[in-house]
């Protein structure tokens, strides 16, 4: 049984000038126990929406989503926050995810004081004590502001806030685009082992695919709102079939000067997420373009070992 | 084409004094794009706000010259730097949504930018802004013209503010992250075009990133900054294969590869509140001796590649002492 | 008003959420424009009924019984009947404030107890007289604080700054009143460079027909060019007092807003542009533009029957001076009249703002 | 930084004007109670009738012979405590009720429609009303301040919550199963304390302006009890007669009060701003 289990999901939000904005069309995934998965997309792709789906903070408008075989999305309150113990996340501002008048100790220890009530004080204290050392930072932080840190540390914070329960699943959402190049590697380089010391579950969104390529199992590519291909992340990035997918590849840029870009195959901005889009959603920024493609919705067919892609010239 | 020496510019807070650059010298030749690269922090942007006098109280430039055509930048009223700026030096802004008037139309935008450098009525400017737009690839230029910025998508809009920065005809370009603010599929192509007429036109061009890629793939020169210095600088071709300081080395090594470990660098940027004494790396540096400590380096030619114009600030010797890149 | 600040609060919203509004296209501009006229005008009504019911209650609330309380303890017993039969104590809760509401939907407010004048007449007689003091005190206010402003705005940090934050706040301390009285010893006792505070026009000069009750203008229909003079004579310390109270505001906001447009990215880029500093402020003014205007409503709002004490002070004969004469005098009709009349005229103005507002900013076409 | 780090060395210096501030308006109040008065203030003394200051009557005598400095002392025992009452109850009324509108349900719609309603009144005018219609008792002068500060603390403190409401941190809280109750007194709360204590002297400084406003017009102040507003208008024909002490001291005093309030308003903002960020 797939840890996560996302069926046909539909999520649209409401405009205040009354226009719908379909943030998740359609979306079925897995994420299976001890793999990491990443969700690629550009801004407006849904993957941050998917990542508050599958965390029960957004309820979907239709579809299932299910967290350990439980169907999360009709979970009466009281029953979903006791379920939240096994759901660790990790936002992308690591800053603005720590309230500025706690002290570190306080932001690492609430997981504990609401979920573990039977702990002693002293319990609470030695158990953030070691989740700090195991994020790298000294215990001695405990009792400095989250201001008072660097944005490195600040995110260490939120890993340890994250990880205190020992989730079963950990969501990552965008968690080092805001840091700096060097401490980016640091912050991977943390997940990494954290993972293979407690055999994590990541759910990791990334517009970044340098850093998906590096770091997952699995990888879905999402456009506007739809999964256009997915499979295992070295063959996806290896044997890219959609041309999304071979854009967002050759849209990365080497750090190494002998290799000279790829060709970058589209053009255009992606489109308006209200807009009503009958077919694939690349219409109009496609180089493999026909006609057919603005009829109806490609749905995604395999290509090899679980490899599927939704295009119909792949 | 514009030359920087020991450029130094401050700010006062309440915290005390940021000490943002402390002498940095660079040259940006005729036809050439060089990148200014570092992380958060380490005065690239504050070094190009100060080349085009673009700091403004609490922050003062303190020392320094930037050679511009024969003028020093730093030493010019207000009155003439301004000619300069827009005209012979055009500014590409990091968020086209910060730096687009909301509430003026586009068209107004070309108009005001036209008039602060001379005299020109309606028609004209309309011909021109229509001309330039279609040079920066806006299939439906009158549209655009008489619309406002919130109308426009990300690339849309970035394509507006080049239009306006190469409005003039300007032989130095000068961006600021120009696309960190957009989508990664649009930044691609927002890249190839202003490269394109960079070097159709001939010009120079000065570009700020913090992204290790867009200086491989789109820079003849590089200048990497650290902590408000300027720790290595050269041609990207030499400098990305055999980095020289411990910094950028590091740095190279921070990007991840599938398939290997990834190396990160420990350590975070130092506050920039006390005037740096010695090495500003020295804490994060594999290589640092004691001499680090109470020595700032100067920034000198590496001996065996000068031909190629490479300099570095470091004690180290650093051909012999810095590994090279793809070594453990 | 919570529409106004909402909407200006977005604008100033850090531009990540305003680029990602960016790729939706615009619902068609005039669209937008008449759907927000549109709600706007169905708001009135329901603000409306909250006023009128609080105007009602407001009365109500007295202690004891009313009638004697209005009447006072010389007055006789039929006086205190008469009062009771007015105010409609004798007849059961609910039925008083269903006429009520009925008499108020109608323009009906009563009879004055005190002058025995409609007070719907007397509402639109005392209502230009304080329209006039407000269209100049508040322009001379704008024109001040928002020089002041700005100046302090784009000198931001530097000593011009500090002298007007200093000023500002000092000004904001010292209560209208005081204004007036300090005005009237220096300008009036001791330089003598105004007439004595009684009133608008001198007991020499005559009133003109009141053609259109704004004294100005009928002044100027009748030719009457000694009364203007001697009119805006005296109109200079009550506009002068009002002016510099107001200014301190105007001042305040535009100072804050224009000091942190100044800082924007919009105007480094048009300084990076070559922009004259002229076309710079310009820039930041347009920015700092709808908060500015916010305030100016706010300040219109308030001043129709807020001056009601520098109106008293001046003899006036303004809306102000009369509502509070006739609170002092517990006249309740007069009282409720004139509170439905200040709370419509601000909501009025405040649909004012909202329109000008959104017909001003391209971006403000939904919301 | 924890909320206000008073304790540490050199706060003083670095926070002047907040103490300079605090200072002169507990100074105000304990001399109000505690300054042995050189003449009593509620009695007059025919002999000295507008004397201008002087040795013997620092801020001189009024028309009916009372001691202008003797007055302006003893009027901070009554107008300071009904600003600062009023303000702290408006508080204590408003915050509760902002934080209530930030739940985006029916109530706090109606309550948001009311308060819009009462925006639109010239709130002085509606004070005034008030407390001559109530029998122009002392208690309904707070009961005004009360009915005019409210509506600006439920509105400040929405705005404010209704922003962190938005914020990661509030985000990560339900992620993590934080109870609603959690949620509004460790994460809500302590968030818009600053704002409230900024904008308790904000409105402190107000109330003082409407409480002198009042008795200025005679309102809910019974003569001879000294008060700044009474006072001001005891002098205010004089002005034109040129006795300008009478309503001066005590129109000094009015706003030494309030630019004091203002000052601590400006630096406790300056300081949370710093401490937040």
């Amino acid at each position: 049984m797939p840890l996560v289990d996302l069926r046909n999901v539909f999520r649209s939000f409401r405009r205040p000038d009354g226009s719908s904005v379909w943030a998740v069309n359609d979306v079925s995934l897995t994420v299976e126990q001890g793999q990491t998965t990443a969700l690629i997309g550009e801004s407006g792709s849904g993957k941050s929406t998917l990542g508050r789906l599958v965390l029960g903070l957004l309820p979907p408008d239709s579809g299932t989503v299910s967290f350990e075989g439980v169907n999360i999305a009709g979970l009466p309150r009281p029953e979903m926050r006791r379920l939240r113990a096994r759901l660790g996340v990790v936002f992308q501002e690591p800053y603005e995810s720590l309230n500025p008048r706690l002290t570190v100790g306080a932001i690492v220890e609430e997981p504990l004081i609401i979920h573990r009530p039977a702990l002693t004080r002293a319990e609470r204290r030695a158990r953030v004590d070691q989740a700090l050392r195991e994020v790298d930072l000294d215990p001695q932080v405990a009792d400095r502001y989250p201001q008072a840190m660097s944005g490195g540390q600040q995110q260490r914070v939120g890993i340890a806030r994250a990880l205190i329960l020992e989730p079963s699943l950990v969501v990552l959402d965008e968690p080092t685009s805001s840091l700096d190049l060097s401490v980016r590697a640091q912050i991977l380089e943390l997940f990494g082992r954290l993972r293979a010391k407690h055999g994590l579950t990541y759910l990791f969104i990334s517009h970044d695919i340098t850093t998906v390529e590096y770091f997952s199992d699995q990888v879905i590519v999402l456009y506007l709102g739809r999964v256009v291909e997915r499979g295992p992340t070295p063959e996806v990035l290896a044997r890219p079939r959609h041309p999304y997918t071979q854009a967002l590849l050759s849209a990365r840029l080497s750090v190494d000067p002998t290799v000279s870009p790829p060709h970058f195959p589209m053009t255009g901005d992606p489109p308006s997420p209200t807009a009503f889009i009958p077919g694939c959603p690349l219409v109009g920024r496609c180089p493999l373009e026909v006609s057919e493609c603005s009829k109806a919705p490609v749905p995604l067919h395999a290509v090899g070992v679980g490899h599927e892609v939704a295009c119909i010239r792949a | 084409m514009l030359s920087v020496r020991d450029l130094e510019t401050r700010f006062v807070t309440r915290r005390g004094v940021v000490y943002a650059a402390n002498g940095v010298s660079f040259d940006v030749g005729d036809g050439e794009i060089v990148g200014i690269v570092g992380e958060s922090g380490s005065g690239k942007s504050v070094t190009i706000s100060s080349v085009l006098g673009l700091i403004r109280p609490p922050g003062a430039v303190v020392g320094g010259s930037a050679m511009f055509d024969g003028t020093d930048l730093l030493k010019l009223p207000g009155r003439a730097l301004r000619h300069i700026r827009g005209a012979r030096i055009g500014f590409i802004a990091q968020n086209p949504f910060g730096a687009l008037n909301p509430i003026l139309n586009i068209e107004a935008q070309f108009a005001n930018v036209t008039r602060a450098h001379g005299r020109a009525d309606r028609a004209t400017i309309r011909q021109n802004a229509l001309e330039m737009l279609k040079r920066v690839g806006i299939a439906g230029p009158e549209r655009v013209l008489d619309g406002y910025a919130h109308e426009l998508s990300g690339g849309m809009a970035q394509r507006v503010v080049i239009a306006l920065a190469l409005l003039l005809n300007p032989s130095l370009v000068v961006a600021d992250e120009p696309t960190t603010a957009l989508d990664v599929t649009v930044q691609r192509q927002i890249l190839d075009l202003i490269a394109g007429l960079i070097r159709e036109g001939r010009r120079s061009m000065l570009i700020v990133t913090h992204d290790l890629g867009v200086v491989a793939q789109y820079c003849d020169r590089v200048v990497v900054m650290y902590s408000g210095r300027v720790v290595e600088e050269g041609p990207v071709a030499t400098v990305f294969t055999r980095p020289l300081h411990p910094y950028t080395l590091a740095l190279l090594r921070a990007v991840p590869r599938r398939g290997e470990p990834i190396q990160a660098l420990g350590g975070r940027v130092p506050d920039l509140l006390s005037k740096p004494v010695g090495c500003a790396f020295r804490h994060r540096c594999a290589f640092a001796k004691p001499r680090c400590e109470s020595e700032t380096p100067e920034i000198r030619p590496v001996a065996s590649t000068n031909p190629l114009g490479r300099t570095v600030a470091c004690h180290l010797d650093v051909e012999r002492e810095v590994p090279a890149l793809a070594a453990g | 008003m919570a529409n106004v600040v909402q909407a200006n609060s977005d604008a100033q919203s850090s531009p990540a959420p305003v680029a990602a509004q960016q790729r939706v296209a615009k619902p068609s501009r005039s669209g937008g424009f008449l759907r927000l006229v549109a709600r706007r005008l169905l708001l009135i009504p329901i603000s409306m009924f909250f006023v009128i019911t609080f105007s009602y209650f407001l009365v109500e609330m007295m202690p004891g019984d009313p009638a004697l309380a209005i009447a006072g303890t010389t007055a006789s017993e039929r006086e205190v009947t008469i009062i009771r039969q007015q105010l409609g104590l004798d007849r059961p809760f609910d039925e008083r404030y269903a006429s009520f509401i009925a008499g108020v939907v109608q323009g009906d407010f009563g009879i004055s107890f005190f002058d025995g004048q409609s007070v719907r007449e007397s509402i639109f007689r005392f209502l230009p007289a304080s329209l006039e003091l407000m269209v100049l005190s508040l322009s001379l206010a704008a024109l001040i604080g928002i020089s002041i402003g700005a100046m302090a705005g784009y000198f931001r940090r530097r000593a011009p700054d500090s002298i007007a934050r200093i000023g500002i706040t000092a000004l904001q301390a010292v209560p209208e009143f005081l204004i007036g009285l300090l005005l009237i010893f220096t300008v009036f006792y001791l330089w003598r460079l105004a007439p004595p505070p009684v009133g608008r026009l001198g007991l020499s000069d005559s009133y003109p027909d009141p053609v259109t009750r704004f004294l100005f203008i009928d002044l100027i229909i009748a030719g009457d060019w000694d009364g203007l003079v001697s009119a805006l004579h005296r109109a200079l310390l009550p506009v002068l007092t009002l002016a510099i109270g107001t200014a301190a505001y105007f001042a305040k906001v535009s100072r804050t807003t224009i000091g942190a447009a100044m800082e924007s990215r919009q105007v480094q880029f048009a300084r990076a542009c070559g922009l004259s500093e002229f076309m710079v402020l310009r820039y930041a003014l347009l920015q700092a533009r709808t908060p500015i205007l916010t305030y100016a409503a706010i300040l219109i709002g308030t001043l129709v029957g807020g001056a009601s004490i520098i109106e008293t002070m001046f003899a006036w004969q303004g809306l102000g001076q009369w509502g509070l004469a006739s609170i002092i005098a517990l006249d309740v009709p007069a009282i409720q009249g004139f509170i439905i009349a200040t709370g419509l005229f601000s909501m009025l103005v405040y649909l004012a703002l909202d329109l000008l507002v959104a017909a001003l900013d391209p971006r403000v076409t939904h919301e | 930084m924890s909320s206000l780090a008073l304790s540490r060395p050199g706060i003083v210096r670095r926070n002047l004007g907040l103490w300079l501030g605090l200072a002169i308006v507990f100074g105000l109040l304990l001399a109000g109670f505690f300054l042995p008065l050189p003449y009593d203030p509620i009695k007059p003394d025919a002999n000295a009738v507008l004397e201008p200051p002087s040795a013997a009557h620092w801020f001189g005598t009024d028309n009916l012979g009372f001691d202008v400095f003797s007055r302006v002392i003893a009027a901070a025992q009554r107008d300071l405590p009904l600003a600062l009452g009023g303000a702290l109850v408006a508080a204590l009324i408003g915050v509760p009720l902002g934080l209530a509108t930030t739940l985006k349900n029916r109530a706090s719609n109606l309550i948001m429609r009311g308060l819009d309603a009462f925006q639109a009144f010239p709130l002085l005018v509606l004070a005034i009303a008030l407390v001559t219609l109530t029998g122009n008792r002392l208690e309904m002068v707070v009961l005004a301040i009360i009915v005019i500060q409210t509506p600006r603390f439920v509105r400040l403190i929405r705005a404010e919550g209704l922003a962190i409401r938005e914020s990661r941190f509030i985000e990560a809280a339900e992620a993590m199963g934080a109870s609603p109750a959690r949620i509004l007194f460790v994460h809500l709360l302590p968030n818009v304390s600053g704002v409230v204590m900024v904008q308790l002297s904000i409105a402190a400084a107000n109330a003082l302006t409407v409480v002198a406003a009042l008795s200025f017009l005679g309102i809910g102040v019974s003569p001879p009890t000294p008060s700044w507003g009474v006072m001001i208008q005891g002098g205010a024909r004089l002005m034109t007669s040129g006795e300008w002490w009478v309503s001066l001291f005590p129109g000094l005093a009015v706003f030494l009060a309030v630019m004091s309030l203002n000052l601590i308003a400006d630096e406790l903002d300056i300081i949370f701003e710093r401490s937040s960020r």
